[in-house]
């Protein structure tokens, strides 16, 4: 009768208000928030915007007391947020996932909005003085967060426009840098074709690879099942959101439309396959 | 001899431990996960006949001794649950249980038909929803009437498929409830799904935080009250039941069995001991059994009935 | 000013904090320990017209998440308790809720009417116990219409001592039992009483540990269930609520407050923090006014309400 | 929403089973149990035997890996637990209460099954090296537990018939004792006509005083109110069972027959005293 189950604190939510909006672009801020809790690069939190709703972004950065997010607006919820100015309340629930691991000489990719745990990992291994190369992408140079930071660390860049850094695809530049410095590892984030790609050069060269997925999330706590992948059925709040190789390998509904809300794969034929 | 096998009807489960409704069950590789990982048996996440989003988050919310919930019944529909079952079982053999709710008596028919396409091993009908067609829309497991007939309807449409009911201890008296099931067809009962509701307030920006005011309460905290409830449906029918709320320990576990249960659900657990939950509690049954001596775990189920203790002084 | 005063009908508490019934509530001595250590105001136990020895040991059991009680209704009577309320009246200016429960209708009558004889501040109908004379010996709580005539007639022997009616939560709705309570002439309604019951199993010696087998949970663990309860009361009616269950830290008795409660009552919380737990929270609420820049606590009662959130996108 | 309340564990029931019994009398016996926690004496544990009911006992003394109970047959419960043989099983809830302080050169009572919780503090002071004069009195020899220890311990004794030690009462030894070697304090645990004259005798001598009281307890955990003496309302469950001089003035029933599992106290007029 004494055998205690102690709950873990972590999915419990914490209110703070905003310190600081940084404004990127008309559709790109950075929120700082006090810094709750340490986590890692690759982790995420659900952010509840109170009586609205509640959704999932990746830490962007940690300093000594606060702590980043760096949003896109996409939709409903993500236009709304970034209309949010400092000192407004938001809900905290997390840190969320596992995280990239801390590799030496990785080559760090980010696309688009995935520059979030990106930049924070680039963030994390100067502060331990671990070699990194750091390559990103996006479509035009609007879309670029961070940009006088990415200079600071010597960053690759692409815009699918050339308004900044080489023109075309960042994985583009991936095999001429790869050529000129070997890499350990590559740890990216970003859209599922970017990473389709990253997957393809990371195989190439035999090179292990972690790599941070999206779903369509709920719990953030390992229960309710939304963000399980086909295949494995490997939970992305938990033992994601970043996969290495083996398990990226498993996952067999890569580049397919994300299950909604529902648990429905948009595009799914209404009956059922047929029988036994 | 495997001394933690267990029974259900026209089921052999090699642990007692059955995945809870709700859990990991949407798809079919999440369920096949988790029959990798030691569940006796999984369920999946109730469906009805279409699609629903559920509520907006947070719609999950751990405090400090549980889990309020207000999924509100999200779920892909029966013709995506069909292809998800269908899925699972060309993966594992661990029997499935098809979870199905209806709106209306007759929705529960017709969504528990469309589940015998799929073959599971069972179905239970979670009649913890509300009846829309009831006066204030409570749920049919409050209601003895509602609940006789929803019982019939599914036990008519399962066929030879063995049917479970799952309570909710929010009704005059489970145990009679339970019976009042036992007439109407159901083979099992399970019990409890989530108590209160209950409601959390963010007193900095002075509001509720789930998306819809309130969510069933569900993990340690409601373990006392779950386990009384599987010892009223034991006193009240002779059915199996699967034992289900705040279990998170071994000694929950034979808590559970020892009040009756044949099975015992695992649900929030998941959040409190991880995916491996399955695997530690079966570890400590098959530990018990053997500092017991017991060639069976089903020696244990219902003993605590067996000496019911002298009544106190006060009336 | 001070901050933290509430008022319920006819009263000023210094502090909205209000010992529960069935705490530290059987002497004077007691209650006016309480009362110098911070309640705003304290309840006695619960009293009936007879003394009552009540369950056998052990008929209180802390377990991790909170504790079960089957006391039943144990009490040495309104001869000795109007005594005790005399005596702690000479003490302490403090009001005193004189919590009362009777077996029929008849008794919480005749209860009432001697329990004026000690000129309590307030009376309090338990209606958690169960009404013998009602088919299965329902709680009165659990029936509108037994609830209805519990209240009409405290009301009508209570003279112009104002009237709570302490509900509890197993009941069809809360919400509407306070209105029912309301119509029939409640001046105050507490809410909420322990809820389950539930049971605990020690495996060891296969049994149940409650001498009674079962006992109503209370403690944190019950926190959002009692806060949804409270919430509903406020919807359903206009009467002040003093809000019970769960409430162990400042931030609890805030949300209370949003919630909608005028006081808060403080049970459970006294194993939890000790009978300092007055004076902590007391503090907290005082320094969350100050931070708050609230004059007074009664600016946010209710404010949950203010702003529903949106619905969920499910039905 | 992250303020935790973390239940103390003291309160829940452990199970364990006896393993040894020691018989001292019919009416008289030790039951050893494994040390499920450190106790100090004076502290007490409430006993469940499975089915029947549970009650309080001082811990009479600690060793390694064993706590021991010592218990007089006075009425149903105890009857029944003296009746209970090595292996069985047993629930233990504890330990309750504040305990006796342990002050060197202190004069330690114990008055019948009172020495049970006054040979734990021997025990305690005796292995810590702290002086101490030990006196003990029973009705008759038969009702002396810990006898061999006792003398070993230098105790003094006295037995109502003079079957053991001095003829009289145990307090009648006080007096001597302290003209003899002055003592710092008195701890004392027995019957309560006996502790009113320890009462006595300490207030003659000046001396600091710390009286373990029994009142009928419930819940053990400081809520139920059973255990609350009348005057201060302090309880012994939890500020008790040991109270000091300025606690004890306090005592308004001291004497009086205790209240009953209802509140109630034998021999109360069944009618209310008078109106305002
Ligand atoms: C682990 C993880 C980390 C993320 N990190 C960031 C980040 O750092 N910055 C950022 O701008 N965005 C991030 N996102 C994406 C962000 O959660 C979505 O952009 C946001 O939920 C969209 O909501 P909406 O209402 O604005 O748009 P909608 O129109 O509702 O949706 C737009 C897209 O977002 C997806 N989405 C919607 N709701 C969810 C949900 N509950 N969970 C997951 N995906 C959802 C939809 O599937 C759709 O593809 C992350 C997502 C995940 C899963
Ligand atoms: C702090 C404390 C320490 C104690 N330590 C010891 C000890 O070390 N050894 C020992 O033999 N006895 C001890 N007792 C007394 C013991 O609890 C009672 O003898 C026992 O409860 C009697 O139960 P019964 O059914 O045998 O007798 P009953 O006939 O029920 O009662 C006999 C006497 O015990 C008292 N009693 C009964 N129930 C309780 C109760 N729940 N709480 C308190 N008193 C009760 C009654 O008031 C009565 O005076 C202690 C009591 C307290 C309060
Ligand atoms: C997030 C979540 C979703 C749930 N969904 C369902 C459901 O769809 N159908 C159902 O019958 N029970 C559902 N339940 C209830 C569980 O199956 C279970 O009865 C309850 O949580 C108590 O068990 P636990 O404490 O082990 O979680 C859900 C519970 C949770 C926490
Ligand atoms: C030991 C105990 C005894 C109780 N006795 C009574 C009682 O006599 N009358 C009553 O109305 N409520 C009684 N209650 C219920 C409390 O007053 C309160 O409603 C409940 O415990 C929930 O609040 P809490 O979590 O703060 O304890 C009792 C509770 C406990 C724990
Ligand atoms: S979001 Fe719920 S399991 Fe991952
Ligand atoms: S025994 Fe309950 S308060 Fe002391």
């Amino acid at each position: 009768m004494m055998t205690q189950a102690v709950p873990p604190a972590s999915g419990m939510l914490r209110m703070c208000r905003i310190l600081e909006v940084v404004a990127h672009s008309p559709v790109l801020k950075s929120f700082l928030v006090p810094r709750l809790f340490d986590a890692l690069p690759g982790q995420f939190v659900n952010l509840w915007l109170p009586g609205i709703d509640e959704k999932p972004f990746s830490i962007s950065g940690i300093r000594e007391t606060c702590m980043e997010l760096s949003v896109k607006a996409v939709g409903p919820f993500t236009r709304r947020l970034i209309e949010c100015a400092e000192g407004e309340w938001v809900g905290i629930r997390g840190p969320f996932g596992n995280g990239f691991p801390l590799e030496p000489g990785a080559l760090l990719v980010g696309g688009g909005i995935g520059m979030a745990p990106i930049r924070f990992l680039a963030q994390m291994m100067a502060e331990r003085g671990l070699p990194c190369t750091l390559v990103c992408g996006a479509r035009t140079r609007a879309d670029l967060i961070f940009e006088p930071e990415l200079l600071r660390w010597g960053c690759h860049m692409s815009t699918d426009d050339g308004s900044c850094g080489t023109c075309g695809q960042v994985t583009d530049l991936l095999d001429g840098l790869m050529a000129e410095h070997p890499a350990s590892a590559v740890c990216a984030a970003g859209p599922e074709p970017m990473l389709l790609r990253i997957m393809e050069f990371a195989d190439r060269w035999s090179l292990p690879y972690h790599i941070s997925f999206e779903r369509y999330m709920k719990c953030g706590i390992g229960i309710c099942g939304q963000c399980c992948v086909d295949g494995s059925g490997i939970r992305l709040c938990i033992e994601g959101p970043v996969l290495n190789r083996d398990q990226t390998r498993l996952v067999t509904e890569f580049g397919l439309p994300h299950r909604d809300a529902s648990g429905l794969r948009p595009g799914t034929p209404a009956s059922p396959l047929g029988k036994r | 001899m495997n001394p933690i096998q267990t029974t259900l009807p026209g089921l052999t489960l090699a642990s007692p431990l059955v995945l809870a409704s709700g859990i990991l069950g949407l798809t079919a590789s999440s369920l096949a996960r988790v029959a990798s990982l030691g569940a006796g048996a999984v369920t999946t996440k109730s469906f009805g006949v279409e699609p629903r989003a559920g509520h907006k988050a947070p719609s999950i919310l751990p405090y400090e001794h549980g889990i309020l919930n207000c999924v509100g019944l999200s779920n892909p529909g029966v013709d995506q649950m069909i292809r998800e079952i269908w899925a699972y079982r060309a993966r594992s053999v661990v029997p499935i249980i098809a979870s199905v709710f209806g709106k209306t008596v007759e929705e529960f028919g017709v969504v528990t038909a469309r589940a015998l396409e799929a073959e599971p091993d069972m179905i239970e009908a979670n009649v913890s929803c509300p009846n829309v067609a009831a006066e204030f829309g409570v749920p049919f497991g409050a209601d003895f009437g509602s609940c006789a007939q929803v019982t019939g309807i599914v036990k008519k449409n399962a066929g030879r498929i063995p049917v479970a009911v799952k309570l909710t201890v929010n009704c005059p008296a489970i145990g009679r409830m339970a019976g009042v099931c036992e007439e109407h067809g159901a083979d099992v009962i399970t019990a409890i799904n989530t108590i209160g509701p209950g409601m959390l307030i963010a007193t900095d920006v002075r509001r509720p935080v789930l998306s819809n005011l309130t969510g069933g309460v569900s993990g340690p905290a409601v373990f006392p009250v779950a386990l009384r409830a599987v010892w009223e449906v034991r006193k009240h029918t002779t059915l199996p039941i699967i034992g289900v709320g705040g279990v998170t320990t071994v000694d929950h576990a034979v808590q559970m069995l020892m009040a009756g249960a044949t099975a015992v659900g695992i649900g929030s657990a998941v959040h409190y001991g991880g995916v491996d939950v399955f695997q530690t509690i079966n570890e400590g049954l098959r530990e018990f059994a053997r500092a017991n001596g017991l060639a069976s775990l089903g020696a244990v189920i219902g003993t605590a009935h067996s000496e019911p203790p002298p009544r106190g002084s006060g009336a």
